[in-house]
């Protein structure tokens, strides 16, 4: 065996002890290719979807119904973009620039949450958002703030704070909704009826069965990436999500759902995998908009950008020749 | 003591301007503007609460800032023009921001010394807002203006943009707690050095727009107005 | 005997096509073009009335065209979602124009047939406006098709804009005085004829959109909602 | 005298005998290059007037308060770009083209009306514009039904009778409001309050006193292109329309406004011509707004106007080569 392969070895081995450990990789160490390149495509999937994510809530900036719910929306929003920002920062620590990210986007060969295909029609959908949506972002996230790599576990803590008082938020603003009058009320349970399902597919496929998808998930275990499984997480989103219905007093359209004394949790109708492998490879109600909306926004920008480039190139060489 | 006329103009500012700058979120040139302008736009929504909220108490009619925002008519909102222009390419929200900025830091400062006691302490936290705004506009005029050819030709064209709608920020106003006149110089000032910085003329003066202060808006503020109220007006009475 | 909801459909169907198409006036290519799809506006917004007036008699609740058009919320709208696309480029609006207008000629056509004598007048009348229309629209398909390089390009992109709201028009709708599903085949001999004409290629079938005849709309409705009714929900019971 | 002169003075004689007799100037007669050159400018403006004119109205064609005034909106919207076309047509008669005629207006280098540069603020603009402009441009336009030059007179003849009817319609929308709310009465009061001084100024500056222009009046009048003063009009427009204010039930914003029995006329408050001339110089509120409308709406429709053109060459050339 050549001494190359004898201090890869090593390496992998000095890898898997930090990992197995619960320790921490950091940008520094050692990290096998697949581990790099698995975790650069997850970290960027979850960047891009806080930016699309800016969209199907940003429309509702504009018209939000009292000046109150217009700055906690735009704060929220402003948090998702700031959210991209940590992310991207995170995958770049992994050696590659925002822009290659942004273009795999823009080229259709990264995705962000199917979720966000979906579009918001009414002002309850905002709130619905926060709920379901921020939800299961949070029951997904959680686990990663003790991922095995570090500045992703980083940015995952502030991101799962800040989400779960999104939450909050998206919580209260459905109760205010459902204390209303009849047509808030209505409101409210039209965009529980909508976003259940989809909020439920955000988990991904199922783990069993014959929509299991690739199984990369043992591979994500193993490394320490992927705390839990799919299925897993899917029901202790529905365990937690029921009783908050009931707070709200809305029904989840779900005729099939009722509380199993025996498993210890909620027996549910599982979402419909086929629309989820439908809206994930392009054919959502709104993946053609956002996706152009993004490139629109960043070709629009592109004149920005390389101003604020050549103006930092000049600023430099004046500093140099003063220096000089 | 401030009058009800005089908070609901500064407020309307903050709140027309913080409507367009929220048209700008998940459309920036790059995130990190999209985060500077929801901030921006968020400082001036909660001055513009706060605003509201006191020209309603100072009315005694019991409208509060919902009722301010979401019930009255375009005729009856008394923001400057300039605020209400549709937000064009980056570079004409960026002179209107350099410009509208600048005069609110002025503005603000002063009125931290107002003898009005809510006024002042609006005044007091807004100026620190406001000092950012000033300093994010800035800092893109000049990229902008020595940039590349092409943002430089577009700063250019966002001034003459914006430049009708300056007199109208230094117009007299009857009871204001701060003359509006005075505060033209320490304005010019400021944003002529940045000009200067950024190696731009100052537009030549050319028009000069005004009648926001009397409710003689632009044809714009009404599609801008039908958007922020429809879902509030079509739920009257409604808490949210 | 027509039912409310199928009167709705086709009511809501042409007026989101009139607000639509009512927005090209004054920003047309030519003059001629500002008068024509002024017309054809006005022959929907006519339809329109006509059929909302006819739905709320349906409906015995006493809601008349102008309660229909402006206080229903965009879930209660069950307009296709072709009809509420932004108007785009020219060539956009031609391609929607083109698949619209051939899909209603059809229906008309075969409407006049009615039992329901309100829907077979409303239909004698329409078919020979929407003649019109499909004509003026094919005119322009030949010509952007076959003009110069970019026409062209743009009316392939316009086209591909257009296509996935198409299968949407041939869906079944339960309780129909005509069932959609019979129209596709004249529709594609008719569109795919004029295509061929201009040496387009059909588009090829990608994504496929419905929802609009559940109330599922795109995000744009919500907006084109807002400006069409904000006026006549500020003023709940006045006539106009 | 060369006899080319002779030439010209017979031709001279010719157009004056017609002009004096009332009767009626072709195209293809001979005309004074004067006489042409003052047509032109007067009808294109006119026509000008027409296509900038459908802006502020059409500002309320998305959001007219009922499907009926939508209806009368858009149809009266579109009755001006049909006046636009026919004038056009009508000047083409002269010896130029729309699309020069097009490009003056687009270079600034002629005018429309200057009620068009103020803003429709709100939905009883639209009610005053028709009742008040129209009704002002019916009062200018009705003798020139019976002009010198036979395409303008029989143009004005049919865009008369159309505006006429728009004026009635504006005047019952008005009588709408004012038999409407408080709210409605209001907004029709502050239309009137609005667009009282501007109507008036549309007749021109006075026909004499300081302000009085450069004096074409006395040259249009030969000519039979002209057939009462600026301040005869006026006059007759303020005698027309105050009786019609009372059935409104609307004060016209003139505090000297009354009823002269020694003239048999209306006194009423000049407009400020200071600001007629500062509008047309440019300074008006919505100047550079109508201005940029309509120039992008014509550069945006270029690459349709160049298909169309190039289209109809393609099939000239096809149907040359079929009956060769």
């Amino acid at each position: 065996m050549a001494p190359t392969d004898q201090r890869t070895d090593d390496r992998e081995a000095a890898f898997y002890a930090i990992v197995d450990s619960d320790g921490r990789i950091e940008p520094r160490d050692d990290m096998p290719e697949a581990y790099r390149r698995t975790l650069i495509r997850q970290i960027a999937q979850h960047a891009h979807s806080e930016i699309i994510g800016m969209q199907p809530e940003g429309n509702w900036i504009s018209r939000a119904p009292s000046l109150r719910r217009k700055a906690i929306l735009l704060a929220k929003v402003q948090d998702e973009a700031g959210h991209g920002l940590y992310l991207y920062a995170a995958a770049e620590t992994l050696g590659v620039s925002r822009d290659q990210l942004l273009d795999l986007l823009h080229t259709r060969k990264q995705k962000y949450s199917s979720i966000f295909n979906y579009p918001t029609l009414t002002w309850a959908d905002v709130g619905a958002i926060g709920w379901l949506v921020d939800g299961a972002a949070i029951t997904n996230q959680v686990p990663l703030t003790r991922c095995s790599y570090g500045p992703y576990a980083r940015a995952m803590v502030r991101i799962c704070k800040e989400e779960s008082f999104h939450q909050r938020q998206g919580f209260e603003s459905l109760l205010t909704l459902t204390r209303g009058s009849a047509a808030q009320k209505a409101m409210a349970q039209d965009a529980l009826d909508r976003w259940w399902y989809p909020s439920l597919a955000m988990f991904g496929p199922p783990d069993t069965g014959e929509q299991v998808s690739g199984g990369h998930t043992e591979q994500s275990m193993r490394w320490g990436i992927k705390r839990f499984s799919n299925d897993e997480l899917r029901q202790r989103f529905v365990d937690m999500t029921v009783p908050q219905s009931e707070v709200l007093g809305l029904t989840i359209p779900d005729p099939d759902l009722r509380w199993n004394d025996e498993r210890g949790h909620y027996d549910f109708t599982a979402p419909d995998y086929d629309e989820l492998f439908r809206v994930i490879k392009g054919d959502g109600p709104c993946n053609e908009q956002r996706l152009r909306h993004r490139v629109e926004a960043h070709e629009d920008g592109a004149w920005v950008r390389e101003a604020a480039g050549a103006y930092a190139a000049k600023q430099q060489a004046k500093r140099a020749e003063a220096a000089a | 003591m401030t009058t009800q006329r005089y908070a609901l103009a500064l407020g309307d500012d903050a709140l027309i301007l913080a409507q367009r700058l929220g048209e700008w979120v998940a459309r920036a040139p790059e995130l990190e503007e999209d985060v500077a302008l929801a901030n921006i736009a968020l400082d001036l929504l909660g001055q513009a609460r706060t605003l509201l909220t006191y020209a309603g108490e100072l009315e005694g009619a019991g409208r509060d800032e919902d009722a301010l925002a979401y019930w009255r008519d375009d005729r009856d909102f008394r923001n400057v023009l300039l605020v209400e222009l549709p937000n064009g390419d980056f570079a004409v929200t960026m002179a209107r921001q350099l410009v509208f900025a600048a005069y609110q830091y002025e503005l603000y400062d002063r009125l931290r010394g107002s003898a009005d006691e809510t006024v002042a302490a609006v005044a007091g936290k807004a100026v620190k807002e406001v000092h950012y705004h000033r300093d994010h506009a800035t800092q893109w005029v000049l990229r902008l203006g020595d940039g590349t050819d092409e943002s430089r030709r577009r700063m250019v064209a966002g001034l003459e943009t914006v430049w009708p709608y300056v007199d109208e920020l230094f117009e007299p106003f009857d009871g204001a707690d701060v003359d509006p006149t005075a505060l033209r110089e320490p304005w010019t000032a400021y944003v002529h050095g940045v000009l200067a910085e950024a190696g731009l003329s100052v537009p030549e003066p050319t028009a000069s727009r005004r009648g926001g202060r009397d409710g003689l808006h632009t044809e714009h503020l009404g599609y801008l107005l039908a958007e922020l109220q429809h879902l509030h007006r079509s739920h009257p009475g409604a808490t949210w």
